[in-house]
């Protein structure tokens, strides 16, 4: 459980390449775990945008000038770099939106299109409202019917009631890869063989996993992912839809406008191809640049060694935690990544958290966008901390140190 | 004291403290003080649902003068309404409607106070406000 | 015509704050005659995305940490500065979109539920592909009838044709304020009186008038306003739908996920207020916060000045193209803003488009994504230079010297 | 010449101007030397649709070469076109199927190839490469 001396100068080293990180909150050093919300962003990623709208703004796809054809080449090359990254087959599977939210709306609006009524979405109980609502409004305007799958006390998800849910009239299995509320790691491989079994699509909600896990496409054969930008180091506005190109070239498109159509007329439109049918408008032009600056900032990175340090953070975090004894950690599994939800005794989690702020120490209270797990144990919300590549075992005894003071004036 | 002494005798007590902790214990204990609505009396629509914490307020008029009853579930919360309510309680409906309630930003807490947040007491102070207007 | 010493340094103050204008581009000095396609940023705006990353970073409307609430608050200011400058009558009835084309496809999407068979919807013969294709979606899903008015040779909208279209089956007319391919001001006013009297609501495309008109929403009384930021200083992915509140407060929700729920269950979802209705999903945070300084900018300026100094590069640039024989200008009426679209002879406007990059001049050529005017004036494209506040009339004496070098070595 | 000796030659034309605008002049008048599909032989399958500007190609295979005829609407693309139809006419489809094209980099004219590009010349390109595989 010792920090190397090694291990703590690269986790020093990536610490200075977040300018945020050095904040003052109240007066004291900022103590960033708020992660799962979203993540700080790095300085190359900032000098990005900077650079960019200083020396090479235009807009795209459309120009003939210098600028234009630039700015087309850089979009096109993150698109590129995030495609390479994750393993997609091809870059025209790689759809630019606005974040995880407008990713499974696309999905839930055009791939809805092809279902009938009394076809069946299976979620589970531990998903994020975005991974709900939208197929609740589905559901009303046609007809589908959306299945639960149950959590168990751990948080695991119940893959015997998943199993008996699977069935010929499934006809997608939408599923988070890490659950934001409790760091829980979703079998997706598992979930993803057993849909297809039935001919299931599988969307994989990708928004807690690409951070902390390294992803490959093709392997995992997941027909959709989706994930947000800013929690991947990048800029806020812009996210990813993965689609496999058999299913996205028979989907309708989604929104209407410039860039998607090959041709216009009153009489007869048609649309582009792929990933452009889906992009109607100017895109986030900076926002995709960026986020490609965001990859390779990851690339970049001894990825094996950071999932050591977060998990080991983890760890570190959930012993000194579980050895405050009024102390009721949610998520019991093994099976987690940097996310720890709890509670303090029947004390209010917002009280806990405007105390911790107070002391510097920036942490999640309330239902994480998770009401249904929040009525599964029955809590109004939990305090959750989250970590990321850039925090260390010093900022947790911090943490700690405030919490326990917290609680002492809370009791 | 009228509502502009009652308010500068608060910002007085929080000026005795620098340190933030100190100024959200007194805001605690001013929360544990007062049982504000007992739980069996607590009706549906008194409930103020805030993303974070849930507030219930409860209006008087009598005699001429508002009297407020509130609870809320965060401590924290409950100690801001209690200040709330030393301020308010037993004003004319005049005042509590026009005059300006200044307490709540000078000693800090106008972060509480949003539009923002999702703590239900900005809505429970509009609502203070609101019912002081239908009695005027 | 001549520039007064005054207005010469107005400008030259106003340059001085926009970095890119230094660029070189193929050896030659920038000069940005694309700015319908997209605008460039000040350094103020600039400034204030970096800051923001290096220093503010959070996510919003969750989280009792200072650095969430001081995220929040910005972003809500600047909502509140936004909806002030154009007058809204409240800060809820401004939405944060991804663009204009976001936008419409929120309205043609949501405010399209409310529509029957046989409701008539009538646009222009001038507008963008991202005001024609969401309705045509909306044709094709819920058969209503979209109706063309047609436009005179001159560009402008042929209101005898509008006024016989409009009957008590109209239900919405979605007309640009200005055109980007032509320039042409529509009589917005005249249009929303007249439609309001059958009963029919009015959204105005709003892309290329904010940067060029003083808006008035409550003066206007359209019922739907649309913009980008892109287009008005402010960054990429980014945009505003104003609508009235009585409409919006009916209208279903557009896309379904965090923030624009009061309460998800799997019994039973309700929604938020407004504007968090139609806020679904993460924000584009820090687009929102630069949006509302690109406000400030404009704020800053004095407004009428800018006006007065972008008609005269128009009817400056206008006089110079006139005096060339070989050259048409399309949209020749007098109700301008800084936009000219021509031909020269037969020349390919691509042709023309490649050599003036190559001299430093930076134009649109092609269908401007309003492939129906083409069609209309029956040409493959055309030639658009197109005006911003920071341009000069030296720039244009520039860019007519290398279009009559262009048009030498082409003919 | 062989299919790098072409690309050299090409290459070395143009390196005699620095000027931009001198070897765009050049690349007009290759592209106005050549009429290349006549107007009336125009197929629509033939058409390869652009953004910007339209481009039609006709590929002939005899005795074991390719031959190429192509046009554009944009005097520019089609002089850029005159260019391609030089290097790769007469020669056998193996050659231009899996040997480099390189000139078009080298004389600074991959803007135009860039696949973001929608002049319809990287589409062209393309279908000049897979009719030539067709054949081998
Ligand atoms: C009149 C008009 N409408 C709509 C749009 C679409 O705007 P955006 O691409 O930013 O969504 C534009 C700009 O391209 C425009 O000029
Ligand atoms: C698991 C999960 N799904 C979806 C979302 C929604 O992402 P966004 O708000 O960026 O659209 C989040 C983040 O809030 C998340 O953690």
């Amino acid at each position: 459980m010792k920090e190397t001396s090694q291990s703590r100068r690269a986790v020093q080293d990536i610490r200075s390449q977040f300018p945020i990180l050095t904040q003052k909150i109240n007066g004291r050093d900022l103590i960033y775990f708020d992660n799962a919300a979203t993540s700080q962003k790095p300085s190359v990623v900032i000098d990005k945008i900077k650079n960019y709208y200083e020396k090479e703004n235009a807009n795209i796809h459309r120009g003939v000038h210098s600028l234009s054809q630039e700015a087309t080449t850089a979009y096109e090359q993150a698109r590129h770099k995030i495609s390479s990254y994750l393993n997609a087959k091809s870059d025209s599977e790689i759809i630019f939106t606005k974040g995880t939210t407008d990713g499974i709306n696309l999905i839930a609006s055009s791939f809805g299109e092809l279902l009938n009524p009394e076809d069946e979405i299976i979620i589970s109980a531990m998903e994020h409202h975005s991974n709900i609502v939208p197929w609740q409004l589905l559901e009303s305007r046609k007809k589908i019917k959306i299945k639960v799958v149950p959590i168990h006390k751990t948080g695991e998800i119940d893959l015997e009631a998943f199993e008996n849910l699977l069935n010929e009239k499934t006809k997608l299995v939408s599923i988070t890869h890490i659950s934001n509320s409790l760091g829980i790691i979703n079998p997706i491989k598992e979930i993803i063989r057993k849909s297809h079994v039935v001919g299931a699509k599988v969307l994989i909600d990708g928004a807690q996993s690409v951070q902390h896990e390294k992803i490959d496409l093709q392997e995992l054969n997941c027909d959709f992912f989706v994930f947000s930008g800013h929690k991947v180091y990048g800029p806020t506005g812009v996210g990813v839809l993965y689609g496999k190109s058999e299913l996205l070239n028979i989907m309708p498109p989604y929104q209407g406008g410039g860039d998607m159509i090959e041709k216009v007329s009153f009489e007869k439109t048609t649309f582009n191809v792929l990933p452009f049918k889906f992009e109607a408008g100017t895109p986030n032009i900076v926002g995709g640049i960026a986020l490609g600056t965001a990859f390779d900032f990851i690339d970049s990175l001894n990825f094996e060694q950071c999932q050591v340090h977060e998990l080991e953070l983890l760890r570190y975090a959930e012993a000194q935690l579980n050895a405050i004894p009024t102390i009721k950690i949610f998520g019991t599994s093994k099976n987690k990544t940097s996310v720890i939800s709890f509670n303090v005794g029947d004390i209010h989690p917002f009280d806990i958290g405007t105390l911790l702020d107070k002391q510097g120490v920036a942490v999640r209270t309330g239902h994480h966008c998770t009401q249904p797990i929040m009525d599964f144990y029955q809590i109004p919300g939990t305090i959750r901390v989250s970590f990321g590549i850039y925090n260390t075992k010093d900022e947790i005894d911090l943490f700690v140190a405030a919490l326990n003071k917290s609680i002492q004036i809370l009791s | 004291m009228n509502y502009t002494e009652k308010q500068n005798a608060i910002i007085e007590d929080f000026s005795l403290f620098d340190d933030w902790m100190e100024k959200y214990e007194l805001i605690i204990d001013l929360g544990k003080e007062i049982e504000m609505i007992p739980n069996q009396d607590k009706r549906d629509e008194q409930l103020i649902e805030g993303c974070q914490s849930r507030v219930w307020l409860k209006s008087n008029y009598k005699d001429g003068k508002m009297f407020y009853f509130a609870d809320s579930d965060a401590i924290i919360t409950k100690g801001i309404i209690s200040l709330l309510i030393k301020v308010m309680n037993g004003e004319e409906p005049k005042t509590i409607a026009k005059e300006d309630l200044f307490f709540i930003k000078e000693i800090g807490l106008q972060e509480h106070l949003s539009p923002t947040r999702a703590n239900g007491l900005v809505e429970m102070v509009k609502r203070m406000k609101l019912d002081a207007i239908k009695n005027y």
